[in-house]
Order: C-alpha cells, then structure tokens, then sequence
C-alpha cells in the first residue's frame, strides 16, 4: 500500500451538483491522498459517474471546491487538468483508427515516441493486432480496452476509472487488474476507480468509499469495511450481511447479551457501532457454519436452529437460504471443500458463528437499505425502493 | 436527331387561328411593368382599359411578364417556332426585337380595317426599316438613348467621345448592354449613320469602346440598374435612357439627360400581335382605341415616354402643361431631328454583332 | 461506442446550473469573451445576413420623390398602409408563397428518398446516380430553365402552375439530397437495428426512429428549398406560360424603379417566418407544460 | 442489417424519374443541340460538329477559369462565415435554435433583386462602409471602390450561398456527440485543436455538402458578376446567359453548358473521393 | 429446471460470419430448446455479440442456417422475428423519453394496456421515477436498465441478453438475476445470455456454452463444466485451475496412478476426459485445502508440500498463492470461517485434496490457454497472447 502523501493529494470540499431539482452529488468532502488508489462504490444513479466527470472537468460543481495538492482547479479546463478519464460510455473517436485514438494524449502534448507508447499500451490491453481497425469494427470488450489504453498511455497524474472494465470478462477483468495495479505502483498515480464489482475493489484499492444518494456512507480500507461495517447500507451493499434483531438484555466483561427472538446471543462490545439498546446483529453467510443437527459446536459459538429452504451451487461455493424457527431468512456460504453434495432443502440443520465475526449496527434503520431485493421470496417489491 | 424546322417557313395563313374575338370578348395583353396608367386611388384600376371595356365591351387580360426583350424572346420562342398560341393577343416589344419576330414571321398583319386611326401615329415613326408600313406593329412609347450626368459629381458631359475617356470620369461611367443604344451613340460619333452601319463601322466603333472597357473607364455594363448607381453617386455620367432620367429627376434633380452632340438613338416598344393569337380583332381595336389622342395623352402623361400619336401633346398643353413641355415625353422637332434608329439587322449580322459585342461587354 | 447522439455540451448539464465564482472583473470579463468567441463570430455572421434585411426595411418606410426607391427621401407608411396598392403584386406573392409550398414538399420528399437510397443501401446504379443528383446543380439556369420548356412544348404541356412545379422540384431536390445525405452519413445504424428488434417495419422505422433523427436535416433541406424556389427567376421565367411570380414581378419592376411595396413584401416575409417559428416554439411549449 | 435492394429502388424510383424525365431527356437534347450547326431562321441541322467545343473552350477559357476561381472563393470565404454560425445554432442556440434557424433563410423571401439593391446602398462608393475602409487604406487594391470589383462579385456569391453552407453544417454538427469532445478535453485538447481533431471531421459530412450547395451552384451563377461585377468579371454563367438569350447562339452556349457540367461533375468525383465522406462513420 | 422443449427450439446450423479476412464466428452449430436458459460464455472477442446478432437478424449470416422450431427465420427480417435483443450498447433511442423508449415494441405490435405494462417494467427495473427523462439525463446503469426493460415488456419468444448486467452494481444485478430468472421462467421465454459474469451465467443458466475464437469449446450444464471441464481453455476460463502435468504409471481399481515431478497423485479415471499418458491434473483452488504441515490428511487425498508466497483477502475467502517443492505456483481459496488469519507468507504449509474433486486433461494443450496471464508473476507477456 502507498502511503498517504500529501504534497498532490486530490480534494473534494463540500462539493455538490445538482441537475435542476435533482441533486446527484451532495456535500461531498473527500481526501483521496496522492499516488493511492481509490475506489468509489455505490449502486446504480449514485452520482460516482458525476463525482469524477468533476474531478476532470467536465462539469463543474454548483457548489464546492476541487483542489489538487495546493492548486484549486475547481474552475480549470479539462485540458488543463493533469487528468485523464476512462469513459463509461468509452467515448472513443469514431472516425480515428484504434491507434489514432490512443496516440491522441500524446501527440496534443507532443510527446516522443508517440509510436512505440502507442504500440505499447496496445499490447498491454491485447489489442496490438487491431490498430489500424476504426471503433465500430470493435467488439464492446475490446472498444473498453481501447478507452482504458487511450488513457493509461498518458499516465496521468490523476486517472478516474469508470468502470473500466465493466464489459470485460472475468478472466481479461483479472488481467487488467494486475496491470492497472502494477501500472498505477510503478507511475505513482493516483486512481480514483469506480467499479460495481466489488472483489476489484476490495483486492484493488487502498481506500473505498461506499457513496449512496450522492453522499459517502463510509469510507475506508477494504478489510475495515468488511468487517465493520458502519451502516446497514453498507453492510448489506458491500458483501451480504444477515441482520439479526436483538435487544442488549445485559453484558459479560467485553460482550454485549443480547436477546434475538428469544435466543441468547453473544456479540463482543467492541464489534458494535452503536451503544443504543437496539442492535442489529450483522454475520456474513461465510462466518455462518451449516452443520446437521446435533453435530458439535465450537465453544462460545453463537448456535440456532434452521432449516434449508433453498440451495444453489455457483462453482467455489453452494449459497444457502436457511429459515430460523422465528421465520427469518438466512444466507449462509459453504465452500465446496470437495464434491460431496451438502445437505437439500429441507433438511434441519444448526447455524454457529464465532461472535467475534460478527458485528452490531444500530438498530433503528431500514433493516433492507442497500439490500438484494427478492420479489419472489416475498422481499419489499423493486418498484417502490429506489 | 434532325434539326429544328426554319421558323421563317411558316406559311402566312398557318400564321392565323380562328379569331374568336366576336364571340369572346376579351383580349390578353402582355406589357412590360409600370408600363400603363394606374387609378390614384386603386392601382389595380388602369383608367384608359376600363374605357376601352366600356366603349367596347372587351374585358382586358392585363398582364405584366415582359421584363427584358431577351427574356420574353426565349420565353415565348419555343411555342412561336412550334406555331403554338402563345395566349397572348397583344405584346409590347422594342424594336430589334419587333423587327426579329416579324422576320421570323411570328406576328401577324394588322387588319387596316380595325386600326384606323394608325393614321394617328407620329409622322417620323411611319416609316421603320422593319416594318415599312406599319403593316404589323404600332409604337406603344418611346425612349431616346443619350447621355445622363449627376450634376454633383461632374460637370456636363456632352459627347461619347468625352464620356469614353475623359480621365475624370474613370471607373464612374456606365453603358448599356443594349447593343443598338450603346454602339448606335458610338457611331454617330463616328459620324457613321446607325441605321445604315456596315460591319467595318461597326469594327470601328466596337474598338472605341473595348478601348475604354480596357482602359477601366466603363464601370459596368447594365441595363435598368444604372439608374441606382447614377443617383447614388457612384457613377457620374453614362448611357442612360430617357424615359428613366423623366422618373430619377423627381428623386434627384441634379440629374440630367443630353442628346450628346452628335445625336441620339431613338426607340420605341412596339405593340405585336403573335401567330395563333386567338382575339386578333379585339387586339386590333385596342391598338386602335390607344391610338386615340386623348387616349394617348392620358397614358403619356402618366408613364412619361415619348409619346407617339400626333394630337396627344394637344390635349395635355391644356390639361397638364408641364407634361405637354416636358422634352423628354415631347422632344421637340429639333430634337427629334437628331435622333436616330439603328438598322434592323439580318439574322446573320445580329448573331454576329451581338456576339463580338458580347465579347467585349464580358471579357 | 455513443448510443445518444443528443448528448451535447451546455445543453442541460451546463449553463443555469453553475455556482457565482468570485474572480476579478477583468479577467472574468476576458475569460467571458473568450469562451464565447465562437458565439460572436456566429452572431456576425448572422449580421452579416441581416444587414441587407434592415435596409430593406428601413426603405420599406421611405416615400420615394419618383419611382426610384434608394435615396432616402421622407419617411412615410404609405408603403405598408397599402401593401397591395401595386397592381399584380399581390397576386403574384400569393402565386410565389403556393408555389414554394408546393415545390418544398415535392422536392424533400422526392429528395429525402434519394437520400436515404443513397447513404443506406448499396445498389448497382448508385454511384450514378449520386453524380446525377448533382448535374442539375451545375446546370447553367438558363440551360436547365429552357431545355424544361423545350420539353414542355414538345410534349405539348401548357405552361402554367403545374410546369413551374416539375421546374421547382427539379432544381431543389438535388439540394434536399446533399442536404439531407449530410445528415444521414454518420447516423448511428445500431438504433434502427433496436427498432427493428422491437418489431418495427422498415416504415415504421423511419417514421418512429430515422425520421426524427434526420428531422433537423429535412427541415434544413426544405427551408433551402423555400428559399429556392421563391427567389427563382431564371428557371421561372422560361416555365410560367403567363403566370408571374414575385421575382418575376420584381425583375420587372425594377426595369421602372422598385416601389417601397416590394420593401414592405420582403419585410413581411421574413418578419412573417419569424412569427411562425417563434408560435411554433411557444405552442410546443405550453403543450409540453399542459401535459406535464 | 442487409438492406433489401429491391428497397433501394423504390426509393429511389420518384427521385429518378423526375430527373430522367425532366433533367436527362433535356440533357440529351442539350448534346445533341450543341453539334448541330444553323441558325433561327434557317433551323438546326445535326452536323455532329465537335470543333464547337475546341471553339467555346479557346474563347472562354478565362471565364471558365474566373468561375473556378470566384467560385472556390466565395465557397472558402462562406465556410470560414458559416462554421461558427452553425456552430453556434447547433450548440449555442438552445431554444432560439429555431429562431436562428430561420433567421438564416428569412433573408432569402426577400427577392434577390431587393436584396441586391439593398447591398448596392450599402456598399455604395459613397456610403459609409467604403469610407471607412478608404480611410483605413483598403480601398487602394481595387479602384478606389468596392462596387464593380471582383471583390464585389464574390462577396455577394459568399452572401447569396451562406444559406446553402450553413444549413448541412448545423445539420451534422448537430448530431455531434458531445461526449466526443469531452474527451478530447480530457486528452489534453484544447478548443482549438478539439475543433480540429475531432469537432471539424466529425461534421465533414455537411462541410462537403456546404461547400458543394455553394461551389456548385455559384461556378454557374450569373446575376453576381451582372449586378455586381464589371465587363472584367463575366463569369462562364454570363457567357452561356448571353449566348442563349441575346446572341442566340444554341449550340455553343449548348457547348459551354455541357463543359461546365462535366467539369463540375469531374471536380466534385475527385473532391468527394479525397474528403471520403462515404467512409466516416 | 426447465426440460428442452422441441416445438420451438433454436437451433443454428453451421453457422460462420465472416467480416472480410476475419472470421467472428466458425461454423457454429447449437440447439437451445424451448424455454431454456442459456447462456454463451466467453473472452472478449470471441464472437459472442455476432451469435447474438445473427439470431436477432441484425447481421446475416456469411453461412449456414437458424432455425426457430421448424421456421428457417436465417433471412427473416428483424422485426418478423418474435425475438427482442438487449444491446451491449443500450442503443436506446435518443429522441424518446424512457416511457417511450420503453413503449416502443408494444405500440408497434398494437398491444394494449401499453402504459400498464410500461410502468410495471419500468418498476421492475427500479426506474417508475424516470419515465419522463430522455436517455442522456440517465447514468450509465439506468440506461442499461432501460434496455432491459424494452426489451423484457414485450415478452418475446426468444429474448437476446448482451450483457444486459454488466454496468449494474453487485446487488442491483443480483436483484435483476432473479427478475430475469423469474420471468424466464413464468412467460417460458427462451433466453440467450451472453454474461462475462461466470457465477451469474452458472446460477442463472440451464445450459452454457464456452465460446473461444468463434467456436464452442464445451457446452453443457453449469455444475458439469464446472466440475469436468473438457478442455483446459474451459478448466481456466470458467473458473481458475491448478493445472499439475502428470505422467500415468499404473492404474488401481478405478484409478490413475500419476507422477506429478516425482510425487504420487491418484486421478479416478471416470474423471479424466483423456486417455492419453501424459495428463494434466486439474484442482480447483477451492478443492485445496491449506493445513499446517503435519496437520492430519484425510484418508486417500492427494498431498503436496508448500510455501506462502501471497495472501489477499477478498471477503468471503482468502487467495492464497502457494509454491510447490518443485516451483509451481498453485491458488487455494480458503473460506474465512472465522476472522482469524490465516497462513502468512513465508509459512510452509501443506496442501491435500480429495482425488475425487480433481478431473484429468489432454496434457498437450497449452496450459495458459484461458487462463489469466499475471504479468508481474511471470506469466506470459501479455501482448503476445490475443
Ligand atoms: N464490423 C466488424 N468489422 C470487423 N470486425 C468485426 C466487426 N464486428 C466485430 N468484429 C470482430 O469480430 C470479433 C467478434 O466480435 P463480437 O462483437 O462478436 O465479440 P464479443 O464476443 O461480443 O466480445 P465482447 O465480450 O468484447 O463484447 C471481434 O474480434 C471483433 O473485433
Ligand atoms: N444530465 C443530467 N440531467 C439530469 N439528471 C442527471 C444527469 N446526469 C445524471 N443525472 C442523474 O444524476 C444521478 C447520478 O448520476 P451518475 O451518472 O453520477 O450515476 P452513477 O453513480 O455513475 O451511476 P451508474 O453506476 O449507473 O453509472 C442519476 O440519478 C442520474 O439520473
Ligand atoms: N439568387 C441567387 C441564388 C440562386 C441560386 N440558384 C441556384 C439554381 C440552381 N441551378
Ligand atoms: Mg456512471
Ligand atoms: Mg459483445
């Protein structure tokens, strides 16, 4: 991880925009240091796309202030700004070959060695053999990868990354991965990254911040996000979390007692962001462990009763959907260690989880902010939540 | 393909169509614009046709589609030569170009029974080398072809010769497009006679004047649009017609019309009745009711030409004297004794001089 | 690749929105300048459009001595308080405003076709006929307005509304095809493909989807073609068998000097155009509001 | 998508038969009217006399040449005078766009005579806008007037075919992605050269239009060089407008005309080949 | 699961499209029955697009015929077709609202109740707000949105999917999963999904196929390519595998006997697809299980000796990236049961496997084929791979 410097650090103060009555970016105050790699996470209208065309210039803020180390470039002209953008839309040149359009950067700073940077960012993407092709002779994959190379070639100062590679498959996404990461160490640039995939941005960044509504819910390294989340948006948007109600009925030297549908559950004082009296006990399908009925449970192990209502293989691991004797529905997440099938719908099972693996929220939010919403398991319905 | 048919084949009874002018009582009649009296309270009213209908009962089909000789020529050319009705009874044209078609036998000889008071016509103007007898056309008005100078910018200028070189006047002088007022002005300075112009003659004066094109003396070539120039101050002195100088005096009085020394060319638009015209008779009595002194007096008097019909001036000494001593609508016999007209020109030598003209005019 | 072809600048995402910055007067004002220039030179060339309009119309109010209107000489509402006081004028600018109608509407369809033949599909012939839809363009007037007539009187087509039509059609369909082909090339292709995806006919995809994509180029087109077809004199004059337009009627009027009429015509109708447009505006505007 | 070619033809077929009958039939008499030799009176007679042509070509050589030239002229000079007009209808405008639209062509319900007139006064030796270029010195390179000067002439070719440049740029500037010059921005263009690489060749579509509504068109106009011009300044348009209508020479203003179209028609191959429009995307 | 219908399956016969020299795709030949859920995996470029645009009538094929039941639709016009496509590139129309954009297909085929069914998609998609917006007032995810929902409102019979995910945020593309998978279901739509997104195209899909240069590599259900991957491109593409080249010595009952750089690795030969000598044998990361060295081994797994070389943490699990006594670089997947951590970098560790839970390969394939090329591990450069 690079450090924090903070001679270039990139800085939003108090930024807003709005689109007459609609707001998509409010009051946003960001340090994202120089030379680290940044990532923007949110759902779907979140105003991530309208924070960076800011940052490069390409709208300007109706309110706030944007500044690069000591320079405010709230006002500076996109070709001023030592910013390159790679484009949701890709935004590629239509009537200049793949080449052309790499070599665009370059040649309007005269640059040297136009050709061989060219040729190289080309073959960094995998698309040395199409050089002399026009975009429209492009797939979509490989269109991206052109718009990804039309701006790493200029290794910027400040790279913003809209999805960049959103169209591509895991396989080529991986790859390009490692090269923007490798790209990003050696340049010393900064990369503010927006990406809906969130393993990329949890391997990738030094720094997340989770946006929702046009504001930053929380912010910070991955591993600290994950583990504690600060909200119930966040936990449910990044990763999955099931969310237990409980009431705090007493406390035992470092942990909370809570009371869960009357089950008594265990959860470390320290792992709570809230002090109120009603918590959300939040545990990732991974923590949760699915064993048949009976079996021993670890010590101090939190232990309830379920039943297996669905099950669905996705390759690495089987998704669970178990139903507490209260009714509510878990996720649990087994590996599948080897081809043994685990247990069907149906089945009685136990669920435990080491309570230091979970975490508690305050209790008085929308228990389905930022949530996968299931029409088909009776989940509020999609049209009303937006 | 084969070649079009020789116009001037047409046959003089092929010329005629059934004259349905008894039975229908109307006549088509094509003029050039502003070319007739109009009511002072209703434009659309032209007096002088409202009592040609009363007097007759011919309703007249007054239309204003003759710009430009030239354009109305190869308008109607097609259909003339195609022995077509052109749905006119009655056009106005200048001379050459009345002269052109009743060579080329596109017009029909008047009856002189409906036009008896061609008796009327102005003695000088009996005799045309076009039409010897005036056996096809009557003059509608005339229009003399001299000098006009604006006062302001220069001081009189009062022969071609002085128009062409004088190096005051460089670059502000204008001449007319039209062939006959152009070079017809340039022969009489010659002292060669246009009616009777020989192709040396005319060699002659076609230098004169690509020497004063060359030299940037001759601003433009134009037709009616010299009036603007002249009476915004670009151009101070150039071939100009009279009819137009009578109407740019009312805005600018520091315009004025000379015959130059040496003489004048005269011309008249002449009233034609094309082939197949289907109201023969009833453009005869129009012609005829035109040839009306009082008639005559009422439209002069209100277009400003020169009027053709002997007994017009008559009349308006008492109703409208400045018209009447107006030498422009009036020239005096003096005047009218230095005027000439240019000859009617074969086919031959029309295309040819038109063509060395037409070399000149455009270089 | 770009799917949205009206994304542009300062469209909606820019302008109104933009916070009070706080610069130096000077230089906020040079900036201002600068960022406009582009702007100023458009509304120059506008001027430049305009200029001879504005003497028109200054003349229109002019009571010439005599018949010659281009020395100022009193001012007076003569001309406008009897626009058609001038014999034939009138009928004549109602003949011209039919005809441009007529020929506008014949030559963007017929044009607009082409067009669309020429840029979309790939058919033996078509590079003939691309080069054929420029001959009548460089076509000398006079040869193009004669031949017309030659054939006319061979065919034994009396002139008149219907030969001024063919003639106005002819020459202003070759400008709706450039125009309009402008239009066309560049076109994204993959939004028909959606439309025919979603079941529409070839003719349901040019009305829904093609039509108003290329809208701005069909009405650019007819607007030439308007402008055309009511300015021609030459093509006109051959084909009109005793009709006269307002050129012709013009033309001729100025053998005599132009009377302020024909100043007040020509302010008309480009005030006239204005009206229009700016109704046109106003009326989607309120509908747009009464169906929100 | 394939496009069916049987739908080619239908669209095309009303287009190409108003040309094939009222444009190529009149061509092909045009032809053949220019190798027949006769006059008015004694009709035409083919003789299939092809010296006509080395004859027109010898004597209005400059003509021919003046056109080209006052022509390309008036077509630069309306291109630099268009580009920000359609520009800024295109992107300035937002919903005076219309209005601006109209303001274009309003000028052109004038008549061209009027219009002609008007720029006359404007223009006049005396009037103000002479007097002040005289003062400035400008006035020295052409006779001490702007009137009656080549000047003259391709200025009002440039005024009366402004329209013809203006309305196929805005229209392919206005479809313009926007999102294409926002990333010419972010590669460090600034708005120059954004226009230069990628604003300018994204609208060369109406950029070759433009310049063929007005090249064409006005390497056969007359009426500027008539009313504007000097006897120095015919343009071959004068030629063949003389030839047909005062000198009644069919065959060789037949000639003339069928040396024009082919020479239009030969340019506008290698200029539409060289711009590629077909090709952009 | 749905069972392949017969009465309108689609099939598409030798199927090539050939764009000039280059050939997008190669004599394809597939049946997707009625009803099914199909999806086509691939690296960027192989031609999943053009498959797409071939059913859809977008493009013609260069050969070959597509069949629907028993139709020929090979030159069908688009719009005769009863299938509806949702574009890679939105292709939404920029002149309409989203009401209409979405209105489009029904208003041409004069359904009723158009703004019911508008609505209720435009809600399906989370967008009722928007309806009145155009195109470009919408973020990059929304206008996918919207194409999905042009398209899904008019229930074709046969619905084209081009990576109609891939700008949506993890849960809004769960959520979207299920919709789709929903109504896939109830309407018995035949679905054609092209998805980079492995996990979406094994949770969602009856039947995959892995498509590679214009080609079809293997074809069948999620949890049989998964575990018995036919090729090694398919083995590295869907998924990661530890490719370990083996040498048969001998067999043992229902077993191979491998030498793997002189260790004894057992294969069942049901699993391996090659009969050939020298093999390759693949373990999924998640089939390895990491345990301290001298850690008991269950019975009959597969054992190898190694050292940490890498750890990420990615959430759910950790990557670890171990080496093997003889320098192969080997990925295991270790779910976090719990927050504690794991093996560091450095440890020496030992690896185990169920011999059960691997599958054998034709050794004489490239072992990189498919596979993500890390260039900063030594992988083969990038470029030179396309
Ligand atoms: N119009 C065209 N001209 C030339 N080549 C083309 C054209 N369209 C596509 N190709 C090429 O055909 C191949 C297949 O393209 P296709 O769009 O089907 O890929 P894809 O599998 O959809 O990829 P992606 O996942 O990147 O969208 C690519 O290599 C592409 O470059
Ligand atoms: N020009 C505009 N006019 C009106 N609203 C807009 C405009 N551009 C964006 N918006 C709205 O602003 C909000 C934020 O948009 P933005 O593009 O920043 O989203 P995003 O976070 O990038 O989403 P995605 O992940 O879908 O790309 C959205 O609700 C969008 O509809
Ligand atoms: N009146 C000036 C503009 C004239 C344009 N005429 C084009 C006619 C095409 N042959
Ligand atoms: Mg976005
Ligand atoms: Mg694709």
């Amino acid at each position: 991880m690079t450090g924090p410097g903070t001679g270039r650090d990139l800085r939003l103060v108090e930024v807003s925009k709005r689109f007459g009555p609609m707001t998509a970016v409010d009051n946003l105050t960001l340090t994202i240091p120089e030379g680290s790699f940044f990532a923007l996470l949110g759902p779907s209208g979140c105003g991530k796309t309208t924070t960076l065309r800011m940052v490069g210039g390409l709208e300007e803020p109706t309110e706030g202030r944007i500044l690069l180390g000591q320079d405010d470039i709230t006002t500076k002209k996109p070709y001023q700004r030592p910013v390159n953008t790679v484009f949701q839309s890709y935004a590629l040149f239509p009537h200049l070959t793949i080449f052309e359009n790499v070599a665009f950067g370059l040649r309007r700073r005269r640059q040297s060695e136009v050709k061989a940077k060219v040729v190289q960012a080309l073959e960094m993407v995998e698309l040395g053999d199409l050089a002399q092709r026009k975009p429209t002779q492009l797939s979509g994959g490989q269109q991206q990868r052109v718009a990804l190379a039309r701006a790493l070639v200029n290794r910027p100062q400040v790279l913003l990354l809209d999805e960049p590679l959103g169209a591509l498959d895991l396989k080529l996404r991986r790859q390009m991965q490692l090269e923007l990461k490798q790209i990003q160490t050696s340049v010393g640039s900064t990369f503010v990254h927006v990406t809906h995939d969130q393993e990329e941005a949890m391997s990738m960044a030094d720094t997340i911040a989770v946006m929702n509504q046009g504001r930053v819910e929380q912010l910070g390294g991955p591993v600290e996000l994950y583990e504690t989340p600060a909200t119930v948006f966040v936990a449910n948007f990044l990763g999955q979390s099931n969310l237990l109600t409980g009431t705090v009925t007493g406390r035992n030297g470092g942990d909370l007692l809570l009371d869960v549908s009357g089950h008594r559950i265990v959860l470390p004082t320290a792992r709570s962001v809230s002090a109120s009296n009603r918590l959300y006990v939040g545990v990732r399908p991974e923590k949760l462990h699915l064993s048949p009925n009976g079996a021993p449970v670890p010590d101090r192990h939190n232990r309830l009763d379920a039943q297996v209502i669905d099950s669905s293989f996705i390759g690495v691991s089987t998704q669970y959907q178990v139903r507490t004797r209260w009714g509510q529905q878990l996720s649990v997440f087994a590996q599948n260690l080897s081809s043994d099938l685990g247990p069907r719908p149906g089945h009685e099972v136990q669920i435990h989880w080491d309570p230091a693996s979970a975490f508690g929220l305050d209790g008085t939010q929308d228990a389905q902010a930022g949530a996968i919403l299931d029409p088909e398991l009776g989940g509020v319905p999609a049209g009303t939540v937006s | 393909a084969c070649g079009t048919e020789g116009a001037s084949k047409t046959e003089a009874e092929q010329a005629a169509a059934t004259d349905l002018s008894d039975k229908d009582k109307v006549v088509n009649f094509s003029n050039w614009p502003l070319y007739i009296d109009v009511d002072e309270n209703d434009e659309k009213v032209h007096p002088t046709l409202d009592k040609f209908k009363q007097q007759t009962g011919i309703s007249v089909n007054y239309v204003e589609d003759i710009n430009d000789n030239d354009q109305f020529f190869g308008k109607v050319r097609a259909d003339l030569a195609a022995g077509n009705d052109i749905k006119r009874d009655v056009m106005v044209l200048t001379d050459w170009m009345a002269a052109r078609l009743i060579r080329l036998k596109w017009v029909q000889k008047l009856d002189p029974k409906n036009v008896a008071n061609k008796k009327n016509i102005e003695p000088s103007l009996t005799e045309v080398e076009f039409d010897a007898a005036r056996e096809y056309s009557l003059p509608w008005a005339g229009i003399m072809a001299g000098i006009a100078y604006n006062e302001k910018v220069t001081g009189p200028v009062t022969s071609i010769t002085d128009l062409l070189t004088r190096s005051d006047l460089k670059g502000k002088v204008t001449a007319l497009t039209e062939l006959r007022d152009t070079m017809g002005l340039i022969l009489l300075e010659n002292g060669n006679d246009p009616a009777s112009v020989t192709d040396a003659q005319f060699d002659e004066a076609l230098a004169t004047l690509d020497a004063a094109v060359k030299s940037g003396q001759i601003r433009r070539f134009t037709g009616n649009d010299y009036t603007q120039d002249l009476a915004a101050g670009n151009v101070a002195a150039c071939i100009a017609w009279s009819g137009d100088i009578v109407q740019l005096q009312a805005d600018n009085t520091d315009i004025k019309f000379v015959t130059p020394e040496a003489g004048g060319i005269r011309a008249n638009d002449n009233m034609l009745i094309p082939n197949k015209a289907a109201h023969k008779k009833n453009a005869e009595l129009l012609m005829n009711y035109y040839y009306e002194p009082a008639v005559a007096a009422e439209l002069a008097a209100y277009v400003n030409y020169i009027c053709p019909v002997v007994g017009a001036k008559e009349i308006l000494e008492k109703s409208a004297p400045e018209v009447a001593k107006n030498e422009l609508i009036f020239p005096t016999e003096a005047t009218l004794a230095r005027l000439h007209t240019f000859k009617a020109l074969d086919d031959a030598s029309e295309r040819a001089f038109s063509d060395k003209y037409a070399k000149v005019i455009g270089a | 690749m770009t799917t949205a072809t009206e994304n542009r600048q300062g469209e909606w995402t820019g302008g109104g929105h933009r916070a009070q910055r706080t610069r130096p007067p000077l230089s906020a004002a040079l900036s201002w300048i600068r960022e406009h220039l582009v702007t100023f030179a458009g509304l120059a060339a506008l001027g430049y459009l305009l200029l001879p309009v504005a003497v028109v119309f200054v003349f229109s109010f002019n009571d010439p001595a005599g018949n010659f209107n281009f020395a100022w000489h009193e001012f007076s509402l003569d001309a406008w308080t009897d626009v058609c006081g001038i014999g034939g004028m009138c009928d004549s600018l109602w003949l011209s405003i039919r005809l441009a109608l007529v020929a506008t509407l014949g030559a963007t369809v017929l044009g607009t076709l082409l067009a669309f033949a020429l840029v979309r599909h790939r058919f033996r012939g078509r590079q003939p006929t691309n080069l054929l839809v420029f001959l009548p363009m460089a076509t000398p007037e006079v040869v193009l307005g004669s031949s017309l007539l030659a054939l006319f009187v061979q065919g034994g087509v009396g002139r008149g509304f219907t030969t001024l039509f063919i003639s106005h059609v002819l020459f202003c369909m070759s400008f709706v095809v450039v125009t309009v082909k402008a239009r066309l090339q560049g076109m994204d292709p993959r939004l028909e493909q959606a439309a025919a995806d979603l079941y529409a006919t070839p003719y349901q995809t040019f009305r829904r989807v093609t039509l108003p994509l290329v809208l701005p180029g069909i009405v650019a087109a007819s607007l030439l073609s308007f402008s055309l077809s009511f300015d021609d004199f030459i093509v006109t004059n051959f084909n009109s068998g005793n009709l006269v337009t307002f050129p012709m009627f013009v033309f001729g009027a100025n053998q005599r000097g132009v009377p302020p009429q024909i100043n007040v015509i020509g302010s008309i109708m480009f005030f006239l155009a204005l009206f229009l447009v700016l109704a046109a505006q106003y009326r989607t505007k309120a509908s747009r509001r009464a169906t929100k | 998508m394939t496009a069916r070619k049987s739908t080619a033809y239908l669209l095309i077929l009303p287009g190409l038969l108003w040309l094939g009958v009222f444009f190529i039939i009149p061509t092909i008499t045009l032809v053949s009217q220019s190798l027949q030799e006769g006059s008015l009176e004694t009709g035409y007679v083919m003789t299939w006399n092809f010296a006509v042509y080395a004859e027109v070509i010898q004597d209005y050589a400059p003509h021919f040449l003046r056109s080209l030239i006052y022509a390309s002229l008036a077509t630069l000079a309306a291109l630099i005078i268009a580009y920000p007009l359609a520009y800024t209808i295109a992107f300035k405008a937002g919903r005076w766009r219309n209005v601006l639209l109209i303001l274009v062509v309003a000028p052109f319900f004038t008549s061209f005579l009027v219009r002609t007139l008007a720029w006359k006064i404007i223009l006049a030796d005396e009037g103000w806008v002479a007097d002040v270029l005289r003062a400035i010195g400008l006035l020295n390179f052409t006779d001490d007037r702007l009137l009656a000067t080549p000047i003259a002439v391709v200025c009002g070719l440039t005024y009366n075919f402004l329209p013809f440049m203006t309305l196929p740029l805005y229209t392919s500037l206005e479809r313009l992605d926007g999102r294409l010059l926002e990333a010419a921005n972010d590669l460090y263009a600034n708005p120059f050269t954004t226009f230069r690489k990628v604003t300018f060749p994204l609208s060369l579509p109406g950029v070759v239009g433009g310049t063929l509504l007005t090249f064409i068109p006005a390497a056969g106009d007359y009426v500027n060089a008539e009313f504007l011009g000097t006897p120095q300044t015919w343009m071959i348009g004068n030629v063949v407008q003389q030839k047909f209508l005062v000198s009644l020479d069919y065959p060789g203003a037949a000639a003339l005309s069928v040396i024009l179209m082919v020479a239009i028609i030969s340019m506008v191959l290698v200029y539409v080949r060289r711009a590629g429009t077909e090709e952009l995307v």
